[in-house]
């Protein structure tokens, strides 16, 4: 059984590490500034104890305030999970760091994200269009694209 | 002295035999040498994701059966038990009898298809794919008779299945369950040991294990890499922990382990069935759902293991009948990042069956 | 990556491709002869039965595409008249749920797979293209009084390999033309 | 004396020389087209049915009894459908190509002999004729390639060239163990000297010609320049209408020819008892034909690199050892004793075979770039 780590408890160990790039934890998920959400990926990677080597899914969810970014990570090594979230309040021109260093799995997810929901993401080799075409209008999975 | 020469951009697709459908792949080549490879996607983008904005969660089963459309059953469970997750719904046992013995038809089913058409991108015109598709025509018949339809079978209901099997199914399937053994063995001795296989597939778009969870690969791809990762076992959802299999791992990562681990996998599926047939119990096959189901507000991310990887969707709801945010895990999208790495060197023939040794559905890819 | 193993592998897949030769074709010749369908088949048609029909609309409202057009308008007893009931089975997925929902069973999936058009325009069925006829049956699929009255489906799984032959349940092409069963 | 010279001899009692020597020609000349282009539309019907059966279908069974008009139907088709010439191909060499392919095929038939006599042309160097005749397809196929303006069906001729320039060598140095045995070029000396069957007193030798052969009809699993999966339909994927059924036809000509040439070479040609000569060619011809199908039915196709060090590691040195060992034994081996030879020879061949499978390796792995 994957077990899906209590987000308050990583969260304590991110603060430790990085002062102030926590935004807020509950069990579920850990939300981090947006700032600090490379240097925090890469900690979760590489600390022995976490070892979250596998990113499941990258997302992004619109909730017409901000924006959402979803990582869903998981560790083959010790079998647990964890939901790392950040957020960007910025609606013409979001921008978030890009962890494809760190997991080649955003690559595509990124670009999909980049392409459908119109989130920069930065430091990116390859960041075009996937699904549709260059030069199509407008990000569709906005919630206010119709 | 080298001669100097040019390399030049071939479009493998969207309309090309061996793409699986609607697929492009920009290669760079140099004479036969890929030097560059880029997949080009997009061609089918249904855009399921926002259309399943707007609809109700049960409108939304059918849709999933339009993303792998190879293995629609397991489209349906992996979404149903998402939704469930996320509304707290109790599932009969007779339901989560029938929805494991159904998916693992469906990866016979969908690793037939795999098996099949990898071979015929080897240019073993057309023969293991007719002789697979005997096995998968069989499959499909039993899928018509239960849910009517041969292909989109949308079959799962949130809190159970759509019908119950009629009384004809479970001697036809036992039939089946007792003859497939043979029919592999049949598959095996056909190619499995033969010479031009092993030289064309063997070391030949090596995956290596860190790359592999790396770039996230899942399903055959992964295990072929040498992972032990599987999510029926890794996080066992549904009735998966009640039953006895093993996980066929590869070694070196390269199109023939896939091959091999698919095979096996087969077996494998056929033993759970085998143990799941005489344990089915009686019983409802749908727990009472509102038809508007409103889960509360909250997310989730459910996933399971289908025949291509690990199929996920993570859902938001705001408490309204429709989901906030609908997000399909693509398998085999994600299966495909590493490709570029696993074919720069090869010539175009490895390219084209390491693309089909990862076992790609546009459907699914495109969305 | 040696030439391994001197050809035996080639030998025994050439043995197996030999040993198929005086297997029986397990295909079937499609307008001459039919397999019984599932008694479920979520045929390429819709059944209508304006008597049971109340004009509630639950089918038009569980449709995914939204491709059930009713217009209804009160009428005399206080009930339902519907003025219209099209389908346009050109956008409709035949995944059933409209049958499922329709609380007084005045839908059915239809049994025939041969609804071929040459216009995009005739795919769209009015409500007296709906009804019950002798080219239009109901298939089983959530109706299962229907269903226990249908013939058992042909099933390749019980099809004897060894013996050949035509084990299957084939239905021999009938007279009449776009008759589906 | 062949027939025809016969024929000519005898007209010219009573024609002038010229005409007497141009009618048996031209009468000749239609009898083998006929007997090839028939025998090509049976094999194309013989082919779609025995494939079908391999793959548990039947093939095609509509038109006629049992299907048997289905070429036809398929030619009249083929041959009614626009002709399409890329927008910036070259025009001549598309034109050109598919008669530089399919009439060399023609030229074969001209040294096959049907009979005890029964061979349009008798040239003592009949199988040199062959070897020659037979590569200037080659030809056609990379014009073909080259004039259709498409990166695939260029690959695909490139990918001709080479695999013909490297199957040519073993099947000429297979072949002159042949003609090592009969000490003649001829291919009516090389049917009259086997008693026994070339294919047991050169196993070896017959087993490199057919995969030799196999390759240069580029059929599966050599079929690399038509790899489907790879490079959709090569060189011809430009094609249509009637040059693509030029190249079709030209296709099937060479696997008859090749196989009409194997039957004379390994088979014994038109020897055997009982039923006449003329049908036991045809039965050979079509039971080589029936071997290549089942190959086609069951094997997947090697790589390119593969398939040229499959030329040149195994069958080459493989070809040129055969080629020593027959010289040997015909310098040294009592004529009085074949059968010692059949043993020798058997023996010999397995060991090889064993010794190449150990020894060498196919192709090459992953290339820097």
């Amino acid at each position: 059984m994957t077990i899906a780590l209590n987000g308050e408890e990583v969260a304590e160990k991110i603060r430790g590490a990085f002062p102030g790039s926590v935004v807020a934890a509950d069990k579920a998920a850990v939300i981090v500034t947006n700032q600090s959400l490379y240097q925090v990926a890469e900690f979760l990677k590489n600390t022995a104890g976490l070892d979250f080597d596998y990113l499941t899914d990258l997302t992004a969810v619109d909730y017409l305030d901000y924006f959402e970014v979803v990582y869903h990570l998981t560790s083959l090594k010790h079998n647990h999970s964890l939901v790392l979230k950040t957020r960007c309040y910025e609606r013409e021109k979001p921008v978030v760091s890009s962890v494809v260093n760190l997991w080649r799995a955003a690559d595509f997810q990124e670009r999909e994200v980049y392409d459908l929901m119109g989130i920069t993401f930065e430091g990116h080799p390859n960041l075009k269009r996937l699904l549709l075409w260059e030069g199509f209008v407008g990000h569709p999975l906005r919630r206010d694209y119709l | 002295m080298a001669i100097k020469t040019e390399p030049f951009i071939l479009n493998i697709g969207p309309q090309h035999p061996s793409t699986h459908g609607v697929f492009r792949l920009r290669a760079t080549l140099d004479g036969e040498v890929v030097v560059d490879v880029e997949p080009v996607i997009g061609y089918l983008h249904r855009g399921i994701e926002k259309l399943a904005e707007g609809r109700t969660y049960t409108q939304n089963i059918p849709f999933t059966d339009r993303l792998d459309y190879l293995a629609s059953i397991t489209n349906n469970l992996a979404y149903v038990l998402a939704v469930e997750k996320l509304a707290e719904v109790k599932v009969p046992e007779r339901a989560e009898y029938l929805r494991v013995i159904t998916a693992e038809m469906m990866r016979i089913a969908s690793h037939l298809m795999a098996v099949g058409f990898f071979l015929n991108d080897l240019g073993a015109m057309m023969t293991p794919v007719l002789y697979m598709w005997r096995e998968r025509e069989k499959l499909l018949d039993l899928f018509e008779m239960v849910c009517g339809q041969r292909l989109t079978y949308n079959y799962m209901r949130i809190g159970g299945v759509s019908h119950d099997i009629p009384e004809e199914f479970l001697p036809a399937l036992k039939r089946f369950v007792a003859e497939m053994p043979g029919f592999i063995d049949e598959y095996d001795q056909l190619l499995a040991g033969n010479e031009i296989l092993l030289v064309r597939s063997k070391g030949v778009g090596v995956l290596p294990e860190e790359l592999a969870i790396n770039s996230a690969a899942s399903g055959p791809v992964l295990r072929a890499s040498g992972v032990k990762w599987d999510i029926r076992r890794a996080d066992p959802y549904s009735i998966y922990d009640r039953f006895d299999f093993d996980i066929p791992v590869g070694s070196a990562g390269d199109c023939y382990d896939r091959y091999w681990v698919r095979v096996q996998e087969m077996r494998q599926s056929v033993r759970i069935l085998e143990q799941a047939i005489p344990q089915l119990p009686e019983g409802e096959v749908c727990a009472e759902v509102p038809r508007l189901l409103r889960p509360p507000v909250g997310e989730v991310y459910g996933h399971i293991e289908a025949p291509k990887g690990e199929l996920g969707f993570y859902l938001v709801s705001d408490n309204s009948i429709a989901p906030y945010r609908f997000r399909i895990r693509p398998p085999t999208l994600i299966n495909l990042t590493a490709l570029k790495d696993m074919v720069i060197g090869w010539k175009v023939a490895d390219l084209i069956i390491t693309f089909g040794s990862i076992d790609v559905c546009l459907g699914e890819i495109d969305r | 990556m040696k030439f391994e193993r001197y050809g035996i592998g080639i030998a025994k897949g050439m043995a197996l491709t030999f040993k198929h030769l005086f297997r029986p074709p397990i295909t079937v010749q499609y307008p001459e002869e039919k397999l019984v369908v599932s008694r479920r088949i979520r045929g390429n048609e819709l059944v209508w039965y304006p008597d049971r029909c109340t004009g509630c609309a639950t089918c038009a409202k569980s449709c995914p595409q939204g491709n059930i057009e009713i217009v209804t308008h009160v009428g005399d007893e206080n009930n339902y008249v519907v003025d219209k009931f099209e389908v346009d089975t050109g956008r409709c997925m035949f995944c059933g749920l409209c049958v499922e929902s329709c609380p007084y069973e005045a839908l059915a999936m239809g049994l025939s797979y041969e609804r071929a058009q040459y216009r995009r325009g005739q795919l769209v069925l009015s409500k007296e293209e709906l009804r019950l006829s002798d080219v239009r049956q109901p298939s089983g699929y959530a109706r299962p009084k229907i269903e226990a009255t249908l013939p058992e489906q042909s099933l390749l799984v019980n099809w004897d390999r060894e013996k050949g032959g035509q084990k299957l349940s084939l239905v021999p092409l009938s007279k009449k033309r776009g008759r589906g069963v | 004396m062949t027939l025809l010279e016969q024929f000519q001899l005898w007209l010219a009692t009573m024609w002038p020389e010229w005409a007497a020597y141009v009618t048996p020609a031209i009468v000749g000349v239609v009898i083998v087209i006929a007997f090839a282009l028939c025998m090509v539309i049976v094999f194309i019907y013989f082919e779609r049915r025995l494939l079908g059966r391999f793959q548990i279908r039947l093939g095609p069974n509509r038109l006629g009894p049992e299907g048997i008009f289905q070429p036809i139907a398929t030619a009249v088709k083929v041959l009614l459908k626009e002709d399409i010439v890329p927008a910036k191909g070259d025009k001549w060499l598309h034109w050109l190509a598919p008669l530089v392919v399919f009439v060399p095929v023609l030229m074969i038939f001209a040294v096959v002999p049907f009979w005890e006599g029964a061979i349009f042309i008798d040239l003592n160097v009949g199988i040199v004729y062959v070897v020659a005749i037979s590569s200037v397809s080659a030809v056609g196929i990379y014009m073909a390639g080259w004039a259709s303006n498409n990166k695939y069906a260029l690959i695909s001729a490139l990918r001709m060239v080479a695999q013909v320039v490297s199957y040519e060598l073993p099947v000429i140095l297979s072949i002159l163990g042949v003609v090592l045995m009969v000490g003649s070029l001829s291919m009516s000396q090389i049917v009259a000297a086997q008693t026994i069957p070339f294919i047991l007193l050169q196993p070896l030798g017959f087993i490199i010609f057919f995969l030799g052969a196999v390759a240069e009809m580029n059929r599966s699993p050599f079929d690399l320049l038509e790899a489907d999966s790879e490079i959709v339909a090569g060189f011809h994927t430009e094609y249509s209408g009637m040059k693509f059924a030029m190249f079709y036809l030209g296709e099937y000509c060479h696997a008859l020819a090749y196989s009409c040439i194997i039957a004379t070479l390994f088979l014994g040609g038109w020897r055997g008892p009982l039923l006449p000569p003329f049908l036991w060619l045809l039965i050979k011809v079509v039971a080589v034909f029936f071997v290549i199908v089942w190959i086609r039915a069951t094997l997947p196709r090697l790589r390119v690199d593969q398939l040229m060090s499959f030329a040149w590691k195994c069958l080459l040195p493989m070809a040129v050892i055969n080629l020593f060992v027959v010289a040997a034994e015909v310098l040294w081996l009592p004529e009085s004793l074949p059968w010692i030879m059949v043993v020798v020879n058997f023996a010999f061949a397995g060991a090889l075979i064993l010794l190449w499978s150990k020894l060498f390796t196919l192709g090459g792995g992953r290339v820097e770039v």
